[in-house]
């Protein structure tokens, strides 16, 4: 039985080594100012400090994915295959929020009828994590009951320590990687005790209330969400960045000869998300909408899951064009309704 | 075949390509032009496919983007000449939107010689068969479309920005903004105060609606006021509380002027407070709009904030220079540069969420039948979406440079806007948000507008 | 804007009164009318009427002067010299073939970068009739002028591209800011016989009488001019005329910048009104102070 | 689910011989959605047209795609075939095998494989094409005639002679135009005025004409078969209701001596006046701009004259509404003043030929004796210049007006009658002489009545003394001449009237660089323009002479009258409508419709509350020309037989196979 835990000089040496294995890695890189998921084969081209824009979401639900294709003839239809997944991966770098939101994904994914498009990406992902030295103002992982070196989702989590770092396994997956690792990974084992409340302790303070879950099913019918949605736009900003929403749309597209099935991100704050091809729409206003994120995250998944689908990455709140708080409207909310 | 190749061309075999030219043409002279070549049996290269549509002014750029997306390699739009049209000015109009067009493509690197134009009479038979031939021949000369839209790799990333700039010390309006509001509020002059509010993260502002006298407070005023927010006037705000007050910067009221000029309020509906502003933060520096920027007045107020306003000189190019910086790239650089950046396009739409004049109750983004857009977030349809979102605001956008600010992926869409009014600016003589009577410059046409892209 | 001064070579001889009363004017108004260095023959009419070539390339070999000497206009007085000028830039700008003959010829680029002047055009568009005005001494008030531009300042109209070809008024504008009165005659765009006043004296004698007797007829008190051979056949002719006609005119024929040098206060001997047959100076005695 | 028939014609061999029919059929049949494919010899013969009607009756088909020759060749004789066999007659759809591919590829392979993709792509669209009904439109049958010259005469009297309402609105005071003025009419010198004058009565008499004088056309507001048109009726100072046509206001004006605008400037008028003899209506109309009352606000000697008291200085403009189907523009011509040229100078003798036609008529100034107009004297010597500012690009008009050549002749024919022994030259380019007995008119006013012809230009005109010097070339002499006259008469260009562009554009009618309005074909619809249900007769459309007019506005009465024979107006359904749920009401489409198709429809619930304003198009005016589809942002607007839909899929069949 292998050691559960490791030690190694670096983040940036344990990536070296994994790029040395002979695997491909998705890490972040700085684009065009911003910190994004993308594909590295020299260690210096990741950058291990601070939080992507975008989650790590993205390489198992991917923003277009083909589901099928089709060709037509005369008569009768040809069925094509869906895409073809990328070659295993390893996903380094990701911060415990971001792996959470994976974790959650996984959940929702897995879940029977499984979806096979998901799985089968998610299937050649390894999940390398990064605990969190640095957080932001916007971050709020322990108002939702994480922490800057929680372990959801990760497969290994790397936590920098004053000297080196402690690398966890935590899964077959993530044994699977240290065993081509060799002598970058030291057996050893660190208490990160210390650098979570370092962590913590760097963090605005955040809380969600008590009952929020009740307290928000409560307020549905509330008047006061219109107030609390009034600056919000309706852009898709926030799913998009965000590690946990994972709504999708199904769409064609098509000529003479054949065409495909697309499976595309949607956003319920979009006008489009509920419409009715009769024209009515169930979420007619952006204070419907705006409830809708509210309650999906803090309320209806909590009561079925016993979590809230948010993973407390604040990229939402940081994103947002209008400046519109999700903690701050949910609480809000549901002490207007106490 | 792969699935790729029924929509999108793979690379073809450049040992059997031959170009293929789509041709948009008008019914009634270069169609009737066309088929008198054939009278005249007038041989011409068979690469050319017709598309007929009664006039040049049915030609939608759309249709043109689409042809491209199904493997065009170049595509040739032709009408009457200036004066023949059947619908007497159809292609006059035409003309004012493909000069924006073909500077729009110049400025994303598409080759010239993939899109042209050409008046063809009824009677230039001959004349089409030239301008067939000599069309092939340049595509023949540039070779076939790189289906590179959707796949780009690495790419230089340079900083455009003229040097980043300290933002001046904000103006201190705070207290006549909420003496005023309140006044407003209180005078039941309006029924909502629109203003900027403290955000939820540290040093940020956001929007705050005003319903009472007693909130004032909440209004609050510095260099952190960014959103532009003439454009919550269309987003139901009039519909929800009445009469509208809204505090507005300079950029703003541009906007408040466009809307007036497209009839989406009526000026009574709004009551506008002016605020004087030297300057907002973007990315912890001056944002780019306001190294240009000459006014710090907002023109069109009902009242304006006083304030002593230093004078800073507007000596920056801003954009401007970023857009020739971009010019002097060779077009396949150029197209690079812009796939680049197309490709990490969510499709969040956030920049037409916070475009003042992005006011469509159904953007066609959103529209199925037919689908104008393709809705997968790739090279093809992020490629559609950000063409048909500048050419919408080419000769209406004011430059409050929003969308640039929201965007997620830091995709430089402020870049095509300014490239866009400046087009409209040289060509048509017009600048957007000025004059609220004049009429949008792609509704409206001078017979002298040049016309030297045109054959 | 850098301009050189073209005379050519009847302003340094016959017409050096032109030339004298040009560069009178021109000091007065601090309009700076420096020669062209190395100036050499337009062509005339000899050089097109034995090569085409030769006659465009004698004009491009000034214009190359220019453009050397880094002048963005040559301005020119005598309307010979203007028309050969200005047609030789018109000819290689329209005809490729020939420009390429005539770089070959001046082993150097057709210099298309330096336009051509008349004086008159100098002081209509570059000066300005009100800058002109404001700066007459003495107005020629009650003189009565006939102006007379001959063929070769306005034709062929679409090379010269200099007023109205068929009724031309720059010189008539000219003169009237300078407070003269200039009559409407018929003759003004007339032939004077240029150039047959050597081979067929008989010719330019009836038309110089028809052209004497229409000024004499409109009221004219002199006639004013702007090229050195229409001076010479008008001034010098009348003898003959009379000799050979009876018809006796003793109407002086003067150049236009003659008659603008007086405005400005410039003296008889100072614009040359010493040098012609007909003497102008007892009809203009009233404005020599 | 879609069958589309797809039916491939050989055109003998003009088509097959470079493309190979069958294999195209073959292939054709293999387009997705094609459920019968076919070719033959002749499609547009009887036994092809057969074919369709019996492939769509058997095959159950659903469009109908027909690969031939161009669709303005043949469209129509499909679409009817179509049509006859139940099928309607907007799934019909052609792709041009023959101008667009056969004709122009001499490549079999090439030219075979592209009429296989030309068909694809009909198919394609066909498939989305929609069942289009005719749009029919109600209409008002009565006509509009602006312009009371001979041509507007013509046609109202036209119209109005057929049983239907006319409104004819004549800008001067009086009816009768530029034909009121002349003297007599070549080539038959017939005397104007007396075939004039009665017509002029016959309108004013006649129970269907509602005649506006001194009246002018403020606005034009709706379509075919529906205009709303605003006419401002201008103060005449005069009560019409009373006013007998006495005069004796007339000979009471302290002003006598102001310019007639009848005379061409040759003849004097008083400030009130009536503008000749023969005016229809016989009514005085005060002058404002020189009635002393007006412009010094004393003097009221007409007041005090008129025994009806019917002078009313009080009168303002009225504005009327008119309601009629079709309009009739006939806003003649004018002509250019003598004084285009610099070097001909502006001499009092120096005259145009219509200033000639009023010293000549025996209603002029001169009671038709011709004088000089500086000392009254009869010219002894007289020069006509023809082309005085026509096909002179450089400095007048590029193109030729057309009547000169002929009233040049008949000037110097009448100035010969009434001068016997004057001399007439005539200085001409070349002589246009094309109606009827024309040539023969000329000679004989060369040869008969000795005008002296001399063919050259005029270089100078001056004044000598009593005389006009006139200098001129004689090209087929080879010599200059110098022409000693006591009058010229230059024949100056012919222009439309001023102001008719502002009409044109307020009638949506283009015009050329010169002002005179576009027909809508030059050689098949001379008498129609682009705006459906607009006409245009006489000068405003181009220089012509009196026979010519009245044959156009005898067309333009048939047009009109033709436009009145159904009971509603059946009009292409190629139209575009408004999806009035998206619609943002920015009115994009309003400002770029050139026919003033988009409306403000008003959207109220079932209370009748206001909900929103939105863009609606008229399709009884929508020409269909889709500028409106692709401004409108929203894509709110789409064209019937050209949509979006249609659009995107030909684009989508433009693959290769």
């Amino acid at each position: 039985m292998s050691p559960t835990t490791y030690l190694a000089d670096s983040a940036q040496a344990v990536l070296t080594a994994i790029l040395a294995a002979g695997q491909r890695v998705v890490a972040p890189v700085e684009q065009a100012g911003l910190l994004a998921f993308a594909h590295v084969e020299q260690a210096e081209q990741a950058q291990l400090i601070g939080q992507t824009r975008a989650s790590a979401k993205e390489l198992a639900f991917p923003r277009t994915q083909r589901l099928f294709g089709y060709r037509f003839g005369n008569p009768g239809v040809e069925l094509l295959p869906g895409e073809e997944p990328p070659a295993p991966t390893v996903l380094f770098g990701v911060r415990p929020c971001d792996a959470a939101g994976l974790a959650i994904l996984d959940g929702v994914f897995g879940a029977e009828p499984a979806d096979a498009p998901y799985l089968a990406r998610r299937a050649r992902i390894t999940v390398v994590g990064l605990s969190c030295d640095q957080p932001q103002a916007h971050c709020a992982c322990t108002a939702v009951g994480l922490s800057p070196t929680a372990t959801d989702g990760s497969d290994l989590l790397l936590t920098p320590l004053a000297e080196g770092v402690l690398v966890e396994v935590l899964t077959a997956r993530g044994a699977a990687l240290v065993d081509l690792l060799g002598e970058a990974l030291r057996p050893g084992a660190a208490d990160k005790a210390e650098v979570t409340a370092r962590a913590e302790a760097a963090m605005a303070p955040r809380a969600l209330p008590a009952g929020l879950a009740d307290g928000l099913a409560a307020a549905f019918g509330e008047a006061a969400w219109a107030d609390a949605a009034a600056r919000c736009l309706g852009c898709g900003t926030c799913a998009f960045v965000c590690p946990t929403c994972h709504c999708f749309d199904v769409v064609d597209e098509s000529n003479l000869r054949g065409g495909q099935r697309l499976r595309v991100w949607d956003a319920c704050q979009f006008g489009l998300f509920t419409l009715h091809a009769s024209g009515h729409n169930p979420r007619a206003d952006q204070a419907a909408r705006y409830r809708q994120r509210a309650l999906h995250k803090f309320s209806y998944y909590p009561r079925a899951h016993g979590r809230p689908m948010c993973v407390g990455c604040g990229r939402c709140v940081n994103a947002c064009p209008a400046g519109m708080d999700i903690f701050e409207v949910a609480a809000t909310a549901a002490a207007g309704q106490g | 075949m792969s699935t790729e190749t029924l929509l999108t061309p793979s690379a073809p075999d450049t040992a059997t390509w031959k170009p293929r030219l789509v041709a948009f043409v008008c019914n009634w002279c270069t169609y009737t032009g066309a088929d008198l070549a054939g009278t005249s049996r007038t041989e011409y290269p068979a690469n050319v496919r017709i598309v007929r549509l009664p006039c040049s002014g049915r030609i939608d750029p759309h249709f043109i983007i689409r042809a491209f997306e199904q493997g065009a390699d170049g595509v040739l739009v032709s009408g009457c000449h200036p004066g023949d049209c059947h619908y007497t000015a159809g292609n006059y109009h035409a003309r004012r939107k493909f000069m924006v067009l073909h500077a729009l493509a110049e400025f994303l690197g598409i080759e010239p010689e993939r899109l042209q134009f050409s008046w063809v009479s009824a009677a230039e038979g001959r004349k089409w068969a030239d301008v067939v031939s000599d069309v092939v021949a340049g595509l023949l000369r540039v070779g076939p479309v790189q289906p590179t839209w959707g796949g780009a790799g690495e790419l230089p990333v340079r900083s455009l920005s003229e040097p980043p700039r300290p933002v001046p010390e904000p103006l201190d309006v705070v207290g006549e903004l909420r003496a005023t509001a309140q006044r407003w509020l209180s005078d039941c002059r309006v029924d909502v105060f629109v203003g900027y509010g403290q955000g939820s993260l540290p040093g940020r502002l956001r929007p705050a609606f005003i319903t009472s006298p007693d909130e004032v407070d909440q209004l609050v005023w510095n260099e952190h006021a960014v959103n532009n927010l003439a454009t919550y006037l269309t987003r139901g705000l009039v519909k929800r509380h009445g009469r509208v007050g809204l505090l507005v910067k300079s950029c703003d009221a541009r906007a408040v002027v466009g809307l007036l000029q497209e009839r989406q309020i009526e000026r009574e509906q709004v009551t506008l407070l002016g605020v004087p502003c030297i300057g907002v933060e973007v990315d912890g520096a001056l944002a780019p709009k306001c190294h240009t920027c000459d006014s710090a007045w907002p023109a069109l107020v009902d009242e304006v904030l006083s304030a002593e306003v230093p004078l800073t000189p507007v000596d920056g190019e801003g954009l401007a220079a970023e857009i020739a910086w971009v010019e002097k790239m060779s077009p396949a650089q150029r197209r690079a540069w812009w796939q680049a950046q197309f490709d990490r396009c969510l499709r969040c739409y956030a920049c037409r969420a916070v475009c003042p004049l992005c006011y469509c109750s159904q953007c066609i983004a959103d529209q199925s039948r037919p689908q104008w857009v393709s809705k997968s977030s790739d090279g093809r349809g992020n490629l559609a979406w950000n063409l048909v979102r500048a050419f919408h605001l080419a000769g209406r956008c004011v430059g409050c440079g929003e969308c640039t600010r929201v965007c997620p992926s830091n995709i430089r869409l402020d870049l095509l806007n300014a490239k866009l009014a400046q087009v409209v600016r040289d060509e048509f003589g017009y600048v957007a948000g000025g004059d609220p009577d004049l009429p949008p410059p792609l509704t409206t046409y001078l017979l002298e507008d040049h016309e030297e892209f045109i054959r | 804007m850098s301009v050189a001064f073209y005379p050519g070579c009847s302003l340094h001889g016959t017409g050096n009164d032109y030339a004298q009363s040009a560069h009178a004017v021109c000091q007065r108004l601090g309009l700076d009318l420096t020669e062209l260095e190395g100036w050499t023959c337009c062509g005339s009419t000899p050089a097109h009427n034995t090569s085409a070539l030769l006659s465009v390339a004698l004009s491009a070999q000034n214009l190359r002067l220019a453009s050397d000497q880094q002048r963005d206009s040559l301005v020119v007085a005598c309307a010979a010299c203007f028309n050969r000028l200005r047609s030789a830039r018109h000819e290689m700008a329209h005809d490729e073939v020939l420009r390429g003959r005539v770089e070959h010829v001046l082993e150097a680029p057709a210099p298309l970068d330096v336009r051509v002047d008349h004086l008159l055009e100098l002081l209509l568009d570059t000066y300005g009739l009100d800058a002109l005005a404001a700066r007459v001494r003495r107005p020629l008030t009650g003189l009565k002028v006939a102006c007379y531009y001959g063929c070769l300042l306005v034709r062929p109209p679409e090379v010269m591209a200099f007023d109205d070809a068929e009724h031309p008024t720059s010189m008539d504008r000219v003169l009237a800011a300078c407070g003269a009165e200039t009559v409407d005659w018929p003759g003004k765009t007339e032939c004077c016989g240029a150039n047959l006043s050597l081979s067929r004296s008989d010719i330019v004698v009836s038309l110089v009488d028809r052209l004497l007797d229409q000024a004499k007829r409109a009221g004219a008190d002199v006639v004013a001019v702007a090229c050195p051979l229409c001076q010479a056949n008008l001034d010098v002719r009348q003898t003959d005329v009379t000799a050979q006609t009876g018809h006796r005119y003793d109407l002086p024929a003067v150049y236009f910048t003659q008659l603008v040098g007086l405005a400005l206060g410039a003296g008889a001997d100072e614009l040359g009104l010493d040098k012609s047959f007909v003497d102008s100076r007892p009809t203009l005695a009233g404005w020599l102070s | 689910m879609a069958r589309i028939g797809v039916f491939i014609c050989h055109c003998g061999e003009n088509i097959a011989r470079n493309v190979d029919v069958d294999r195209v059929a073959e292939a054709a049949a293999q387009i997705p959605g094609v459920a019968h494919a076919e070719s033959y010899r002749y499609m547009c013969s009887d036994p092809g047209q057969r074919k369709i009607r019996e492939a769509i009756v058997a095959q159950g088909l659903t469009g109908i795609v027909v690969a031939a020759c161009s669709p303005h060749m043949h469209e129509n004789t499909f679409q009817n075939a179509v049509e006859g066999a139940g099928l309607n007659r907007y799934l019909c759809e052609m792709a041009n095998l023959r101008e667009h591919c056969s004709w122009v590829h001499s490549d079999r392979e090439e030219a075979t494989s592209k009429a296989l993709e030309l068909i694809a792509i009909m198919v394609e669209k066909v498939k989305r094409n929609q069942p289009l009904a005719p749009i029919r439109v109600p209409m008002t049958k009565r006509a509009l005639v602006i312009g009371g010259g001979i041509a507007g005469i013509q046609a109202a009297l036209d119209i109005a002679n057929a049983g239907r309402d006319v409104v004819l609105v004549e800008r001067e005071p009086s009816i009768g135009g530029h034909m009121a003025q002349l003297s007599e009419t070549f080539p038959t010198l017939d005397c104007s005025q007396c075939i004039m004058t009665p017509r002029m009565v016959e309108v004013k008499n006649h129970p269907r004409i509602q005649l506006y004088t001194y009246a002018e056309v403020e606005a034009v507001d709706g379509y075919v078969g529906n205009f709303t048109v605003t006419i401002r009726r201008r103060a005449r100072s005069v009560d019409e209701s009373k006013c007998t046509g006495c005069g004796a206001c007339t000979q009471r004006c302290p002003q006598k001596k102001i310019a007639s605008e009848f005379d061409a400037g040759m003849g004097q008028r008083p400030a009130i006046f009536i503008p000749f003899a023969q005016a229809v209506p016989n009514l005085p109309v005060i002058d404002r701009t020189r009635c002393t009352m007006f412009l010094k606000g004393k003097c009221g000697l007409c007041a005090k004259a008129c025994p009806a008291g019917c002078i009313d200085y009080e009168q303002t403009d009225t504005l009327v509404t008119e309601e009629v189907g079709a309009i009739v523009m006939a806003t003649g011509f004018d002509v250019q003043p003598p004084t285009l040229y610099p070097e001909y100078g502006s001499d009092p003798d120096i005259i145009n030929g219509l200033q000639f036609e009023r010293l000549l008529s025996a209603s002029g100034p001169t009671a038709g004796e011709p004088r000089r107009p500086s000392n009254g004297e009869v010219p002894r010597s007289v020069v006509f210049v023809a082309c005085a500012g026509s096909r002179d690009p450089a400095r007048g008009v590029p193109y030729c007006s057309s009547i000169c050549c002929m009233y040049t002749a008949k000037h110097a024919l009448l100035y010969k009658h009434k001068v016997h022994d004057g001399q007439a030259y005539v200085f001409y380019m070349d002589i246009r002489a094309a109606g009827k007995n024309y040539d023969a008119f000329v000679h004989r006013v060369i040869a008969e009545e000795g005008a002296q012809y001399l063919r050259g230009r005029v270089s100078r005109i001056y004044r000598d003394g009593d005389q006009l010097v006139v200098r001129g070339a004689d090209t087929l002499s080879g010599t200059a001449l110098t022409i000693r006259a006591d009058l010229v008469v230059l024949a100056t260009a012919v222009t439309p009237r001023p102001g008719s562009d502002a009409l044109a554009q307020k009638l949506s009618v283009p015009y050329d660089a010169f002002g005179f309005a576009s027909e809508a074909h030059p050689k098949l619809r001379p008498v129609e323009t682009n705006t459906a249900g607009v006409f245009l007769a006489g000068t405003c459309q181009a220089p012509r002479d009196i026979p010519d007019t009245v044959a156009q506005a005898g067309g333009c009465a048939a047009k009109v009258l033709a436009l009145f024979s159904a009971d509603q107006l059946e009009r292409e359904p190629v139209v575009s409508r408004v999806n009035e749920a998206t619609c943002v009401a920015c009115f994009d489409c309003e400002r770029v419709c050139p026919f003033h198709a988009p409306e403000h429809r008003e959207l109220r619930n079932r209370a009748g509350d206001l909900l929103r304003v939105v863009s609606h198009i008229n399709e009884g005016v929508c020409a269909g020309c889709g500028l409106c589809v692709v401004t409108c942002r929203s894509h709110s607007i789409d064209l019937a037989g050209f949509s979006d839909e249609q659009t995107f899929a030909e684009i989508g069949a433009l693959a290769p196979f």
